[in-house]
């Protein structure tokens, strides 16, 4: 089931061979007896783009963190339905080996306070590559995949704090890659950084098409527009975050079935 | 204000240099290393195999104390139930307290003939570091805990979101996150060790000598000055104000190298 | 940050102005009015004389309600050298002056005999003179050489400078350099504690100390010195061979209330608390 | 999770650090289901190690309690000591203790804070000033404490004239717990995230309202385990007191009168006078009955202060 990290299935290799898709049937999610959204089922395509868009507090966060189960580590959060990755649920995965296989990139870069370096090969190692080689050959493919291979090969040993926001969002999402996840969840990852590095960020994540399957949650309707092949679209409706409208780009932004969808894509509402 | 640290450890040295000018002036310091022996009654100043049962004390304290102390802490952030780790937190605080005296005496009294059981006399080396190990822990473990406590919840989740296992979080990330406070920890704890007393005067058997093995007998500087200053008049009573500056210049040596080793190896 | 800034003045300045007001006192005013004396007395020194003075302190407060004795320790050269600076009224030694002392007044107020103690499982009797030197020198290390068990011999010793060293090697005629421990102690109990825990030490203590934890479940034994029976009681007749006085020193000749409180502590009203405290009365 | 949701997630985010460490260990049994061969291993290591801490830790108690509770009474602690601390109580004892800590505290709580912040907020870890301070207070937290003791006779007793006091005694102690109580208290502060002090002084709080409301309340962990430690070393100090704040065992009428501590009350009578001992177990355990509760109270209130500031929304 997981995808051994080793030579033969670098990147370029993963091409041929689809990632699993996720499935969240009739999903909600409760902090306390408070509702963060409810019902929710939704489909997120092996090896496509898929951007959720909502206004602030619409559940979309939570969303996201139901798939990797990293809502079980908030103690007062209660989930109900059954998540899919490929065909098997979620809970009856071993935890580790379901977050290896999806990746988790976070609105506010969070590399660890070590070197460049070490804040890859640290997760390798943990989840059992050894090899000196090995780690050294990943660590390169995946910082060039990103685009930072050049900016940091000469100090590789530099505390990653001392990267720029952007360089280290990319330091992320190469983190990330090196576990060669199935899918990766996005929490804005643009939103903490310039327009520049945003720019950088973006063009990395439409470099991913077809490679993983990526779910996005972003405010940027415009960005969303640009690299997301499906969108999903999350509404406050009876005090509780609700899947109002989902499918591909064109449809959902060219001809919304719901009154919302097209009040919000058009700038009137939230 | 912050200055008052510097002016108080200025003062302590000069306090020590007035006290000790008398002998250095008349002998000089190299006479503290040369001599035969220490018998100041007969005027010769070796401190060297003093020098030495501080060290191997306080290293084996620390080396001892270190890892358990930082186990500890993590125990009680990671591993433990919370009430547990409320109780183990509530004890270690309370052996912090506990007068060295106390300690010295259970050594006395319970730990020598343990060890005399295994190899006469019992006072020793090693019973020296047990009981120092015992009374350092507290230091180590409640300033590491209090860092760990301080490492940003962020990491935390990056961890977990990467499917990381709990050793794999504490070992990879947490420790380094948390390593200047650690180090902080264990620098206390080493002072503590140097500077103890009276429980080491108890227990370990302060003949004058450099150690073959744990379970000869030592003396440390501190114990010299505490065995001998009630009776110690001219000469002898400043030698073991010596005793004492060389202690001030070990504790700067280790505390110079710590900053040192320590240099550029935060990243935080 | 306010706060902390005015509070930090604050405290020092609050230091400042207690300590001045404590310059303008006094420091150990021995007002004397030879009737009834009245005002503070300061005794430093000895730690093995200073409960014995603390509570003889105590007895003389009750019956001067104006005086107060303040007994501190720090070992008898702070005895000695506080005495000489007069930074304390008396000084409390717990050995004789030694010859450039005489500068200084020794009130003898009580004696301290000196015993050698082992183990109570240990089946030796009685050690001679030369057994002891040869113990202490480690030209016997095994008990089976004096009698006893075949085990090696724990030479407990004191720290040198200590007065029961002193005495111990004066009469032993051993040079200190010459001793051979295997532990050394600093107070009483201590040795006591040492010799109790390990059935194969041997070492010396002062005789009340060791006599009291002796009769009271210790598992240690006083062996004699030269054929006589190490007691209090032979102390105090004179029979015992080792001994030392506890003494009370002052700078020059005691007047006023110094020497209203050494004469008490001399006298017979302080006997029973010399005798409670496990010291040997001096006969007047 | 979201920092834009105002779900009552928010809360936790809020509450950051202890929320998630509550729910690491929270999901004890998750972690445990899912436990790797690489994770047994450290897991039973800790366990052991608390184990045999606990064992040691506790055989010492056990056995100051299995001694010393059968000699308390409420009148060993309501008399004063007779015969040289074998009869009476300890009553003034206790008093002068308390008297010579809450001196030390006085001293010592607002100077350590202080300088600590002035350190983290004021001076940069690395300047020279900082690195000098920092040094001095490693040197001094190893000064052994019976060098302590004779300056402090020196210096205290002598030089400013104090005499053996309790007050040259708690002046003495300040000097010893400072470096303690500095050293954990700057721990604290590096734990305060940057942004806290950045984003209040967008907001145009003044310093010293960050100070109080942000800074010591995230630090307070920190500053809790410098007073416990330093609260700790006060009363358990022997050899720096005995030359200081001295031998007396009267009832202390102010602060110039000498007092004896609890811990130099233990050591004499454990090591000085003849039949002590079970006095001396009995004053152990009323020390550690005394810590108990210092150490009770100041957590508490380190927390009531913390909660106050944090969780208010």
């Amino acid at each position: 089931m997981t995808k051994p990290i080793t030579r033969e299935q670098d990147l370029a290799s993963l091409t041929g061979n689809n990632p699993l898709s996720m499935k969240a049937e009739r999903l909600s999610l409760f902090y306390g007896n408070k509702s963060a959204f409810k019902d929710v089922s939704l489909e997120i395509k092996s090896g496509g783009i898929t951007a959720l868009i909502g206004p602030s507090g619409c559940g979309k966060t939570s969303f996201l963190t139901c798939l990797n189960r990293l809502a079980e580590l908030t103690p007062s959060c209660k989930v109900s339905g059954r998540i899919l990755l490929g065909n098997r649920d979620v809970q009856a995965l071993n935890v580790i080996s379901l977050r290896r296989q999806v990746g988790m990139l976070f609105q506010k870069p969070n590399p660890f306070p070590l070197s460049i370096f070490r804040n890859i090969e640290f997760p390798l190692r943990e989840h059992g590559v050894r090899s000196r080689e090995e780690i050294d050959r990943i660590v390169e493919d995946v910082l060039r995949n990103v685009g930072l291979w050049d900016e940091v090969k000469n100090r590789l040993k530099a505390p990653a704090l001392s990267l720029s926001g952007g360089q280290q969002q990319r330091l992320c999402l190469a983190r990330a890659l090196a576990l060669k996840p199935e899918v990766l969840l996005m929490d804005e990852p643009c939103s903490a950084l310039d327009p520049i590095s945003s720019a950088v960020v973006e063009d990395l994540i439409t470099s991913l098409h077809g490679k993983y399957t990526v779910l996005v949650v972003t405010h940027n309707l415009a960005q969303a527009r640009r690299i997301a092949d499906e969108v999903a679209l999350f509404w406050v409706a009876d005090e509780t975050g609700q899947l109002i409208e989902s499918g591909p780009v064109a449809q959902v932004f060219e001809s919304p079935q719901h009154a919302v969808t097209a009040a919000y894509i058009n700038g009137r509402r939230g | 204000m912050a200055l008052l640290a510097a002016a108080i450890v200025l003062l302590i040295i000069l306090f020590l240099v007035w006290e000790t000018l008398p002998i250095l002036q008349s002998i000089g310091l190299a006479r503290f290393f040369n001599d035969s022996s220490w018998h100041p009654t007969s005027e010769e100043f070796n401190l060297l195999p003093m020098l030495w049962g501080t060290l191997l004390v306080t290293v084996g304290a620390v080396l001892i104390a270190t890892p358990l102390g930082i186990a500890s802490a993590i125990f009680c952030h990671y591993y433990a139930p919370r009430a547990i780790a409320n109780l183990y937190r509530r004890l270690v605080e309370l052996l912090a307290g506990i007068p060295s005296v106390v300690y010295g005496f259970w050594g006395l009294v319970v730990l020598v003939p343990i060890i005399g059981r295994i190899r006469p006399p019992g006072a020793s080396l090693l019973a020296g570091i047990l009981i120092l190990t015992l009374m350092i822990l507290p230091t180590i473990t409640l300033v590491a805990d209090a860092s760990l406590t301080s490492v940003p919840p962020e990491y935390l989740r990056g961890c977990a979101a990467m499917g990381l296992g709990r050793w794999a979080t504490v070992h990879g990330v947490v420790l380094p996150a948390a390593s200047s406070g650690l180090l902080t920890g264990v620098i206390l704890g080493t002072g503590r060790a140097i500077g103890e007393t009276m429980a080491v005067l108890m227990v370990c058997g302060n003949v004058v000598q450099t150690p073959k093995n744990v379970f000869e007998p030592v003396r440390t500087l501190t114990a010299n000055i505490a065995l001998e200053m009630a009776y110690a008049t001219g000469h002898h009573r400043a030698a073991l104000f010596v005793s004492g500056l060389v202690l001030m210049v070990i504790v700067f040596v280790l505390v110079i190298a710590a900053e040192l080793l320590n240099r550029g190896r935060i990243y935080v | 940050m306010k706060n902390l800034r005015i509070l930090a003045p604050l405290s020092i300045g609050a230091a400042t102005c207690l300590l001045l007001q404590s310059c303008s006192k006094p420091p150990s005013a021995a007002n004397q009015s030879a009737n009834t004396p009245q005002g503070k007395l300061v005794l430093t020194g000895s730690s093995t004389v200073a409960p014995l003075a603390s509570e003889i302190g105590k007895r003389y407060e009750a019956e001067h309600p104006g005086v107060r004795v303040d007994v501190q320790t720090g070992g008898s050269s702070r005895g000695i050298a506080d005495a000489r600076q007069r930074v304390a009224d008396i000084g409390m030694v717990s050995r004789s002056l030694k010859g450039t002392e005489k500068d200084l007044q020794a009130f003898t107020i009580a004696k301290d005999g000196i015993s050698v103690i082992i183990n109570s499982d240990n089946p030796v009797k009685s050690l001679n003179a030369r057994q002891i030197v040869d113990i202490y020198t480690d030209k016997i290390n095994n008990w089976k050489q004096v009698g006893g068990l075949d085990a090696p011999i724990t030479v407990v010793n004191k720290a040198e400078g200590r007065s029961t060293l002193e005495l111990f090697s004066e009469h032993f005629k051993l040079k200190t350099e010459d001793i051979k421990p295997d532990v050394v102690i600093g107070d009483n109990e201590q040795g006591i504690k040492t010799v109790a825990g390990n059935p194969n030490a041997v070492g010396y203590v002062s005789i009340g100390s060791g006599e009291y934890a002796a009769t009271h479940q210790t598992p240690i034994k006083l062996l004699p010195v030269a054929g006589v029976a190490a007691s209090i009681t032979n102390v105090s007749n004179g029979t015992f061979p080792i001994s030392r006085p506890l003494n009370l020193v002052t700078n020059k000749s005691p007047t006023g209330l110094t020497k209203d409180f050494i004469d008490f502590a001399r006298s017979q009203q302080a006997q029973d608390v010399v005798k409670e405290q496990y010291f040997v009365p001096v006969s007047q | 999770m979201s920092k834009n949701s105002p779900t009552p997630g928010q809360e936790d985010e809020l509450q950051l650090t202890s929320t998630l460490k509550r729910a690491v260990t929270r999901s004890l049994p998750l972690w445990i289901s899912s436990l790797q061969p690489a994770e047994l291993l450290p897991t039973v290591i800790l366990w052991a190690v608390a184990t045999v801490v606990t064992g040691a830790l506790l055989w010492l108690l056990s056995d100051v309690f299995w001694h010393g509770t059968g000699q308390i009474s409420w009148e060993f602690l309501t008399t004063s000591p007779s015969n040289a601390g074998r009869d009476g109580g300890i009553a003034p004892i206790v008093v002068s203790t308390s008297l010579i800590v809450g001196v030390c505290m006085a001293v010592s709580v607002p100077l350590g804070l202080g300088t600590a912040v002035l350190l983290a907020e004021f001076a940069s870890n690395s300047s020279g000033l900082g690195q000098l301070v920092r040094l001095s207070l490693d040197v001094l937290a190893g000064v052994p404490s019976i060098v302590f003791g004779l300056f402090g006779n020196a210096f205290f007793c002598k030089t400013l004239g104090l005499g053996f006091s309790i007050l040259s005694g708690g002046l003495t102690l300040a000097c010893m717990v400072l470096p303690i109580l500095i050293r954990s208290t700057q721990e604290g502060f590096r734990a305060v995230p940057e942004d806290y002090r950045r984003c209040a002084a967008a907001l145009g709080i003044s310093r010293t309202a960050i100070l109080w409301e942000l800074l010591l309340p995230a630090a307070m962990p920190g500053v809790t385990v410098g007073l416990l430690l330093g609260l700790g070393r006060a009363l358990s100090e022997t050899a720096a007191l005995i030359f200081t704040s001295g031998y007396v065992d009267r009832m202390p009428e102010s602060l110039f009168d000498s007092g004896r501590a609890l811990s130099i009350h233990i050591y004499d009578l454990a090591m000085n006078v003849s039949g002590g001992e079970p006095h001396a177990y009995a004053t152990a355990l009323v020390l550690v009955g005394f810590l108990v509760l210092i150490n009770g109270t100041t957590s508490w209130l380190a927390e009531r202060f913390r909660q106050s500031k944090i969780f208010v929304l």
